[in-house]
């Protein structure tokens, strides 16, 4: 993977994210405390900052700067991104793979490696409606694509589509995790705000990485 | 329909920029009680003259509780406070500055309200010191029996029964206690203390351009949290005293043993835009309810002790006494909001 | 346009008959702090345990303002508090009331907000006071420099200077200083302490169906007082650092001398609904300026020391510093609201 | 002055400012701390009180029951009031006429002596937007109706119209006493609280002592 380009996809999620503030917090007023639009916006905030105090940090490095990034807003947020970005930097630093361009097969075992951590630290089942519900189905569609051999863009338009329809599919839950847990059959109606954003994030990111829709990637 | 709020559905506030105001509130905090407390870090309350061998006691959590956390830093009290961003919990690194803050060699022990995201950082704050050889117990107080049924009460979330369990781990401490002890304290205090609340309106997160919560004109969430979390019920706004009943009531079926023949200690809660003549009124009919329930209120406290910025509405809390109990809520405390004389 | 107010232009509020608000909240009150203060009569209170021998020092007002005045009942404060309906004054006779209950044959100071309605009902308690042989000195608080020029500081109402003049008095009483000197101090912290407020929204009179004043959406009353009296003008809702900036600078132009080089007293009071975080994005303002104005901040307060039921808003007091008032406002305290030690 | 009808009065007039407490409210909150309305209510409410205590009380004593009801709500209309009454009270006390029915001069007398209280006490003088501005004229209406000859009905109801054509006039007045007395050009424009709920509780009062329009006075 090139580093130039993760940092632009990683600053087009921050971009993404606050442009989202108004809506993210919208979703989090039904069930959770409301702010979880803030708690983004500063996160967005945060990794800029750290991005640039370090301005060439790439790959695994760059990935760890995210992570203390987002991991500075704290909330339950926080250290689900900040362990999750940093185990998967871990699988990246594992592959070696920071100069050239990563395949599928890589990208999922990051992602997966993300998407452990998650589950490790918040104990989250698909189907609490949370973050995970949006994280699991785009890993999943992620391994799918390698397993039939698919090309990076399709790939990773596939793992958009399943995490949308994940963080979609969160508006008939009822939230057992976190803040929303207590609010029972009063919550449904409204999708998770942390599996909104991810998939917000998710989304810019990787249209940032693909570059105009049809065009090679961006870091090629 | 009308919505809560000040004023088109939102709050004017006395701020600058939406995205600061916890550093500023802080930096206000600190210069204001520098004679109590001083800014170790950015976020990190601590006590302006250490306090040299004894078990440490660090609270957190988010901000937008004021006077908790950072105002309950001091004598007979915490000894720092991690501070998060409004209604987030403080991440890792604050939490474990905190602790290296409060460590003498006697280990520390961590307070904060049951809640995800300060279970996440705090843990991981705790493993990173344990890492660093300090030893750190974790009291997740849990009070709040809107918030889970009693056979899951470890699911319970902490509001204002965070005083009371923090004023009696305090004073363990302060007395030189050691860990074991001050970590059974804390564990007594909160399992003898309950809590419920009502909120009248919402409050505004600085930045999210929107309020918590929308509450019809004449409605009011009973048993709601100190984030906007929803409770129970909604309900027509009654008078106090039935709000008060509803309130006692839940507490009192929720005591092992109920209350009669036994001291109590009795804490009314505002959430911050509750008139104090409302928070007394309040006050009045909880006593009431409690001593025809055979209850002797023996502690009273009554004020803005854990608010949800300018949310309106209160909350009840009873902690059923004993004679250590009694005697760590009245030793001496010295810190910005709590002074015990 | 949207007006102020929590929910259709009103407030929900914890009460129940609106008419007795007042009683029922006192006796909260009273049950609550029974171990400092008690009712003497239906709206008097006073100490637990009477000061023998000393100059007695009553302070009263309208209710709606708490903690004023019933909570600066205490030792090293108040020997009494003479408490009125909502936002008016006491009547004579239960001033009478409180003025005997303080009475220890030394002399009594009164100390109330300098309003038509209190002088008037203060004067004739005095009178009464008078004939029974008791002699009864007044100060009226006037620190609001928005109320009226300085050339007629007479005529200027009492704001959140009321508390930095009672904590004087009643420590100068306490010591046993005899009635000359604790009237001498009253005036001399009354000449040097000065406050100016900003509302951001009105509140409610228990039973008045309506607001105080109506505020649009995004405009603020600068200069306003504590019952929701017009201000000198309003504005458009600016950052904490201007409103700051807007009080500070007219407080500092009235101030004989300015602050350059002098010591003062830093007190920010919120109005009810004002969030803490609020409050100290105030002070550090307030704060800073002073200084960059050269003043030494050596006494800090903030908090909700005079309210206004369920206001949105702050006010910022300063008062000059000697060495005297300063080691009076240090002075120990024990009251329901205010704890000195 | 008949005792029965004094009390009718009174109890008409204590019916009428709860009636107007609204209003009332509304008149204070445009520049003083709109509790007006609330205030009076809570003096009707201890005036009836003290009535039903002394369910005896007629004339002098009962005029100084009154006062002694309004002035327990304190704030400014309270002293204000009870002073006033105290003194028409001893100024009735002084005529010797409480089993007749009183001349128009006698009921000038006790309200110059209302009116000289309220201004002795309070220093407002007319022009300040004060009750005064309702009072003054209203015993002046009655000194000429007094000079001309005029019966006790006319005189009343010249005194009724004198003392709403003076409240009326608040409306233009800025205020320099009082709560609202530093709002300067901003109070303009609305009627002085204190100055309409006199008229509201004098004409209730008078409209009582009269009866039915054309009829004889109630008392007699
Ligand atoms: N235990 C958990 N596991 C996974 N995700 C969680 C968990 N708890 C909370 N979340 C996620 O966090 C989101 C809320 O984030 P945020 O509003 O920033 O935090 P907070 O609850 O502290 O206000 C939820 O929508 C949910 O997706
Ligand atoms: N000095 C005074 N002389 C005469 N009337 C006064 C004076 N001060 C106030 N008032 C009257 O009192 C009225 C206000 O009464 P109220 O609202 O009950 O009292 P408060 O000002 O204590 O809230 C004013 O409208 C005015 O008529
Ligand atoms: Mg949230
Ligand atoms: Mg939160
Ligand atoms: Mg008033
Ligand atoms: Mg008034």
């Amino acid at each position: 993977m090139n580093g130039a380009s993760l940092r632009a996809c990683v600053l087009a999620a921050a971009d993404a994210l606050e442009a989202s503030r108004d809506e993210l917090c919208r979703l989090d007023a039904v069930a959770g405390d409301g702010d979880h639009g803030v708690t983004m916006a500063l996160a967005a905030r945060a990794v800029r900052q750290k991005l640039e105090e370090s301005p060439g940090a790439s790959g695994a490095d760059l990935l760890a700067l995210v992570a203390l990034g987002v991991g500075s807003v704290g909330g339950a947020i926080g250290p689900l991104y900040a362990t999750a970005l940093l185990r998967a930097a871990t699988a990246l630093r594992g592959l070696g793979t920071s100069e050239g361009d990563p395949t599928v097969g890589e990208i999922r075992a990051c992602a997966e490696a993300g998407a452990a951590a998650i589950t490790g630290l918040g104990h989250a089942r698909p189907g609490d409606k949370t973050i995970v519900d949006a994280v699991a189905p785009a890993v999943q569609a992620l391994a799918d694509a390698e397993a039939t051999g698919a090309g990076v863009p399709e790939a990773l338009e596939a793992a958009i589509a399943a995490a949308r329809a994940g963080a979609e599919s969160t508006t008939g839950m009822i939230a057992t995790l976190g803040r929303a847990s207590r609010l029972g059959e009063r919550g449904r109606g409204s999708a998770d705000p942390g599996a909104a954003s991810f998939v917000v994030a998710l989304e810019a990111a990787v249209r940032t990485y693909l570059g105009p829709v049809g065009a090679e990637p961006a870091g090629a | 329909m009308a919505t809560s709020g000040q004023a088109g559905g939102r709050y004017k506030k006395l701020i600058n920029d939406p995205f600061a105001v916890v550093d500023e509130a802080l930096e206000g905090f600190a210069s204001a009680h520098a004679d109590l407390v001083r800014l170790a870090a950015p976020r990190v309350v601590v006590r302006r003259t250490p306090a040299p061998d004894k078990v440490g006691f660090v609270v957190g959590g988010g901000s937008g509780h004021e006077p908790a956390f950072a105002g309950y830093v001091g004598l007979g009290m915490a000894d720092a406070a991690a501070c998060g961003n409004v209604f987030a919990s403080p991440p890792p690194d604050v939490v474990l500055e905190a602790i290296r803050a409060a460590s003498s060699g006697r280990g520390v022990v961590t307070g904060y309200g049951n809640y995800a995201g300060d279970v996440l950082n705090f843990s991981l704050a705790v493993e990173l010191a344990a890492a660093e050889g300090i030893e750190v117990r974790e009291i997740r107080v849990s009070d709040d029996v809107a918030s889970a049924p009693r056979n899951e009460a470890e699911k319970r979330r902490g509001i204002a029964g965070d005083i009371i369990v923090f004023k009696c781990v305090g004073a363990a401490a302060e007395r030189g206690d050691p860990l074991d002890e001050v970590e059974r304290i804390a564990r007594k205090a909160n399992a003898a203390t309950r809590s419920m609340g009502v909120a009248l309106s919402a409050c505004e997160v600085p930045g999210s351009g929107r309020l918590t919560f929308e509450l019809p004109a004449d409605e009011i969430e009973i048993g709601m949290g100190v984030h906007g979390e929803p409770g129970i019920r909604r309900g027509p706004l009654e008078p106090a005293d039935e709000v008060a009943r509803a309130l006692v009531q839940t507490i009192v079926a929720d005591i092992e043993g109920g209350v009669a023949g036994r001291p109590i200690a009795l804490l009314v809660n505002g959430l911050g835009a509750t008139a104090y003549l409302d928070q007394y009124i309040v006050y009045r009919a909880a006593r009431r309810l409690l001593e025809a329930a055979g209850a002797t209120v023996a502690r009273s406290y009554v004020g803005e002790f854990i608010t949800s910025l300018e949310m309106s509405g209160a909350s009840v809390t009873v902690t059923v006494l004993d004679e250590e109990l009694t005697a760590l809520l009245d030793a001496p405390a010295r810190t910005p909001r709590m002074v015990v004389w």
